[in-house]
């Protein structure tokens, strides 16, 4: 999300963003609007995850998993929650100074020390700002899990969660978000978190799936969702939630914010519908899992473009990513045969990239667009958004390989295959999703 | 006593259990099952994965009746449940030993 | 809804109405506090249709049609946004002149042309008010469905809506609404849309179920809904999603959008009661289904009436609309024979009928309303509303039945009766909703 | 909540209040940013009742009591508005002298007499003060029916719920709230409601659960939730509506918002972790039940003490909240033997009381809280607060025992033998939730 | 061997289970079915429409023990599952030819 | 004509079925049930209330087949379904005194 700074920073380049009465104030003074729009953001991208993400998730598998995706995502939050509360804040969004002051922000504010009711930030109170790039901590893991569900084991999973956000999250929210971050100077432009939050998490989760390998009876059993419903509601939720995470990462309640929820309506409309004539052609029918898969696929693309992009240029990145995603997650997913399950990979990581890299086209104010840093041009741009993404992956990549190989060297990472086969609802969490 | 077991199509069965009514039958067990047979089944795709379904759902009547009515509830399915389009159901009949009712305890033909 | 023009006109006639500060500035100003409300209202407003119509209306039908709905929703709401973006926006708040100015706004806006980030409607980015009114052309014809579904031909569906929102929304939207809108001038009371969403919607389904005809089966099979709690979930968010709509149709977070709140819910708690009260006397027995049924009645019956009624008036009217509703239903849908299926006609254009019309009485000043504007008495101002509600339902009714018999020339209205007996999910998207 | 004298009363005593920009105003005027967030806030409790509370109790019952849930909040919802807009707003917030003024406001604002679209309560419409008041009190007795759903008679329990929002909850809410309210001077510490809502609701559903008598074959037959999914969305929500709840009795959107809000994040996160956690130690499995309930213990426990305790004490009554619930619902529940359906007195009452005392605690500044009053110690406050809970407690459980033997007298508060058998859907609402 | 077919009322089931265990009965397939018999079902009506049930929940019991065990699984089964009410159900005796163990492949009394 | 009823484990239901269709089995009724045998079931904790649930899921498949073929589906079915660890289920076989095909009224072995 832009942060304060960094809105500034561009600001000062582009003469729209100058013409925000937000940005002529001089001394930050809270504004209740503005308060108003990040609470409810804040609200929202909670649920976003819970239940959004978890229904999303959980209506793909089968039921005796469906708990444990359920639990997985609510035991993330929590732990996540009091990581962020404990240190995970301080280092993304702290001050430090010295050689290592572009890689994290230190422990200045651990404990939320020297945070207090009356802190400020930009136009909020700092515990707003807090709670609301909490949230975007949170879902990230959550959206991992994705591509190895159905055989995890869970204390392998949150020894693996809590050290990835401490090694890979909070460091990369750092360097792209903090003003004093490696990244930030590059310019890369990403409005809200396409880079941080969805290929981060997709390379991630592409990487978790090959290390713990392919659900017993993959390609063969039938894996059914077994409620679509539930991941359409949890698709819907996303969607709404989503306005939260991209049109309040403006941090204000203002025209930014309005470009960045008109953006994040259209694309998802369109990506919505280009998924599904996508099937259609290929394959005669559309699916509502193909729609909500277009939903999702729509709403990562815009997600680092929304407050860059003119409206149409929105359009056009919705109708685009939904048929490069259909290819990963069909074609190149069963040519290489790896069990992304629910297709972190495929929709996150895939839908990630496409946007960060049309970003740097779309901007171009030729185009709609706000236009880019002075001197800067659209095929310069377009390398740092390459350069963005290849450090992501290789980052996020290289470091949860080697976390991964950790937590499975302590508690395992995978359950045994009795209790795949039973289910981990049962054999994990001792109870079973539905008595019907 | 015969008891009668018979796969039809689901939406047939409230004729079916009106028209047995009709003939006397007081009593029978429904379930809900997954056929299998010449009618073919379907194609589901979810994203990338496809899966054929060759089961067909169909309902499950068990009808324990006395020797002299089976030949009527054979033929009484037979004829309502009937569609002449493919996967209409089987009938089978077996020999049953004893009934018992639960709540008196009659036996056999008493017990229906 | 109350755009800017719309309520200024009012507001000169209405003391009560020139208090608010919000109509004492003379340049519109962005204003944070009422954009975060309108942010706010436009994500609540998409939230009524996913999930909240789909489920609604998905949890009414049998499990072989459940993805169904729930897709027919969402390509609705995916078409509707990508034509609100190329032509509909400016069809419906355009500007243009001539002799046609009454019925469209001509084609200025197309493509959001001359519409950027410091573009102010009122005191909100013009983004955001573009965004507001294009979850309501969206919900609109979504509404429509749940009279014919269970064997509509999605691809006839699709052309049909394509078509209805181009010939019959758009225009009614600019008519109502735009400035220079020809029945603006008439002076009909519509709050928030009781005429060009439910009434509108309703005739549409009422036509749309007889050119298309009954289901399979129908008054003999079992037809039961495969999940009330579904619908239960539905309601429940449309009636959360209606804050939005209604008190979103202030366009601003001031006085006006406090009585459109507070109308909002003691309307819809008090049809809720009087519908299942109603159960309870004819049948012995209150219904969830009966329950959740009260609440979208009230809510529709007060969505005209939202901004101009008292809080008792609002009370009054939510308890008389359920009966009224609750007889059409039962009583005149069984008498008819006509295969309504989820009560389009019955709810939307009945509960939109006495809503509209009820707001022409309880807005009167002397009955705790907002009164009429100068000169007009309540037996005029009931004339207008009546005249408004005939208008549209037959400008409506002839348009649907028009477009109807093109899409079915087309592509057909319904699906053969094989694959209506097997369900639409496996027969037009391939895919089953449970797998339990 | 904090209502605006109480808050002022507290302000004036607290420096750390007095900063805030919004208490710097002498004359109150209607601020869109506070108002926009209450109409959000406003929306979101309704959105706790239904569908939260509803799916969250209602996945735990048996199939063949869903829809008797569901209903039974529903219909709660709708008697309680229509009795708030005829009378309990007035006795709640109404203000009258003379001797019974402690006790209740009177009737001056029954049927919202004097109020209008331009009355004004601190900076937002008294419309939306009205609404916002409502919410609280629509999900106090719905909280209530836990303790004996699928056993409850409908038309009782409505009696009931009738007679205990007139006798018990609406004289509690002037008491605690109501500026010449009894407990007001005694100086208890309440932010958004522990004890009028949670203790309250708690020690009723305990009574009731001891009056109406345990469910046929409990303890023998398998009454295993129905739906676990089910109940985490209905939790899931309820702590996205609780910001509206927590966050909203700020009454603005401001620091104090600002602190309820990072409080109702942390200490719920914390919950349902250390939730977790206990089920891991003592039965080597943590369930999806046992989390979402954590979840629930923790917005329950930060309520009283949201607005008034630090991130950190927050983050630690969380973590201490879980264990003692989780203790009353295995252990003490099981060794009384009652039948206490779905926790309504281990979670809300147990978990309103560990809030409400350790609010008196953390509430220190030492503590990293706001402070007491001037003159008061940790252990003068701590006092207070238990006399706060017994005397709540008293009131209460007296009140309903005698309000439950009405109900019984008039219409019986429980369905025959073969009813509850059978199930009350059928038997109550002639419906069945499901037919898959 | 014999198999005995049970239908009787689901809260009973838990009951009849260890009753027949004591018993010595080691195996048995359970199934949710919808009854039909002399027990009304019930009307359930939705906005307009009314739905006549004809159907009562019940639970299907499969037992198949050898002939010496057949008539003391009978009686258990009649007296357990007994509350004295409408629709306690029935209890169908078949012979069977022969069983079969997946696992070892045992046959006949071995395999039960 | 034989009545062939077999309690299978669920994830093995696709196999057997191909199995059997390679043998000319051309139909089947299958029910999801629960088993209760000598495989254990599992403890679900609700809060304080803790349920031993002794039924396992398994598949039912009925076949009828001529006398003929009976064998070699008893057989079929014992050598796909085995996994070797307990629970593999059981295989039945019981008379069929008489078959119908509804579409077509054939009896006996033409109608299966
Ligand atoms: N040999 C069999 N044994 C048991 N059930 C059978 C058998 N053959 C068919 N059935 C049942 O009868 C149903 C209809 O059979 P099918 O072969 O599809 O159609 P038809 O009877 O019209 O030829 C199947 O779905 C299955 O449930
Ligand atoms: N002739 C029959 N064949 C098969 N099952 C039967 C028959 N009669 C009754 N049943 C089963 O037994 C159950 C109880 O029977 P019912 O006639 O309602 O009660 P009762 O046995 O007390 O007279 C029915 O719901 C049905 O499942
Ligand atoms: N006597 C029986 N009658 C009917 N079904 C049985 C009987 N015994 C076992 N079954 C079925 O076979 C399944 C497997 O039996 P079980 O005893 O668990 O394993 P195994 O056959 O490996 O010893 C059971 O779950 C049950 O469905």
């Amino acid at each position: 999300m832009a942060n304060m700074k960094k809105t500034l920073g561009l600001a000062a380049l582009t003469t729209a963003l100058m013409a925000l009465p937000a940005f002529a104030a001089d001394a930050p003074k809270l504004d209740a609007g503005d308060t108003a729009w990040m609470m409810t953001s804040s609200a929202l991208v909670l649920f976003m995850t819970l239940p959004g993400l978890a229904l999303f998730y959980g209506g793909m598998v089968r039921t005796k998993n469906m708990l444990s995706v359920l639990m997985q995502c609510s035991l993330i939050t929590g732990l996540v929650m009091v990581l962020w509360t404990l240190y995970g804040y301080s280092m993304a969004f702290g001050e430090t100074s010295g050689a290592l002051a572009p890689y994290w922000g230190g422990l200045g504010k651990a404990f939320l020390h020297g945070v207090s009711m009356n802190s400020v930030s930009g136009t909020i109170p700092e515990y707003v700002f807090f709670v609301f790039q909490m949230t975007f901590a949170v879902i990230t893991p959550a959206l991992i899990i994705g591509a190895f569900v159905e055989r995890v084991k869970l204390s392998g999973l949150m020894l693996f969660v809590g050290l990835w956000v401490t090694f890979v999250y909070f460091p990369i929210a750092h360097m792209v978000w903090g003003g004093d971050g490696l990244f930030f100077a590059k310019g890369a432009m990403d409005f809200a978190g396409g880079t941080v939050v969805h290929i981060n998490a997709g390379i991630a989760g592409f990487v978790g799936c090959l290390v713990i390998g392919k659900r017993i009876g993959y390609g063969k059993e039938n894996m059914a969702p077994h409620s679509v419903t539930m991941t359409m509601i949890g698709a819907s939720i996303l969607w709404v939630g989503w306005f939260g995470f991209n049109a309040g990462s403006a941090l204000a309640a203002n025209g930014t914010a309005g470009l960045a929820m008109i953006n994040t309506f259209i694309a998802t409309g369109a990506a919505l519908l280009s998924w599904s004539a996508t099937e259609a052609l290929v394959r005669g029918k559309a699916s509502m899992l193909g729609a909500a898969s277009g939903m999702v696929a729509g709403l990562v693309a815009i997600t680092p473009a929304c407050g860059f992009v003119g409206p149409i240029g929105g359009l056009i990145l919705g109708l685009l990513v939904s048929p490069i995603c259909f290819f990963f997650v069909t074609t190149v997913k069963s040519k290489f045969g790896y069990d992304d399950s629910l297709d972190v990979f495929g929709v996150h990581c895939v839908g990630g990239i496409v946007g960060a890299l049309f970003t740097g086209i779309f901007a171009a104010a030729s185009l709609g667009g706000v236009g880019y840093a002075e001197g800067q041009t659209m095929g310069g741009q377009f390398m740092v958004q390459v350069e963005a993404v290849v450090t992501t992956l290789i980052w996020s990549g290289v470091g949860s390989f080697i976390l991964y190989k950790i937590a499975d060297a302590v508690f395992g990472m995978r359950v045994d295959a009795d209790s795949e086969r039973e289910g981990l609802d049962i054999t994990s969490h001792g109870e079973v999703a539905y008595h019907y | 006593m015969k008891l009668i077991i018979a796969a039809i199509k689901p939406f047939k069965l409230e004729e079916v259990r009106e028209a047995l009514t009709a003939i006397g039958v007081r009593g029978m067990m429904v379930t809900e099952i997954k056929g299998f047979g010449s009618q073919s089944g379907h194609t589901e795709i979810y994203r990338g994965a496809e899966y054929a379904v060759n089961f067909v759902p169909k309902v499950k009547l068990e009808i324990v009746v006395s020797d002299g009515l089976a030949d009527q509830v054979v033929e009484t399915i037979q004829t309502t449940a009937k569609t002449d389009k493919i996967g209409d159901g089987k009938i089978f009949v077996l020999d049953v030993a004893s009934a018992v009712r639960v709540r008196t305890g009659e036996t056999n033909e008493d017990a229906l």
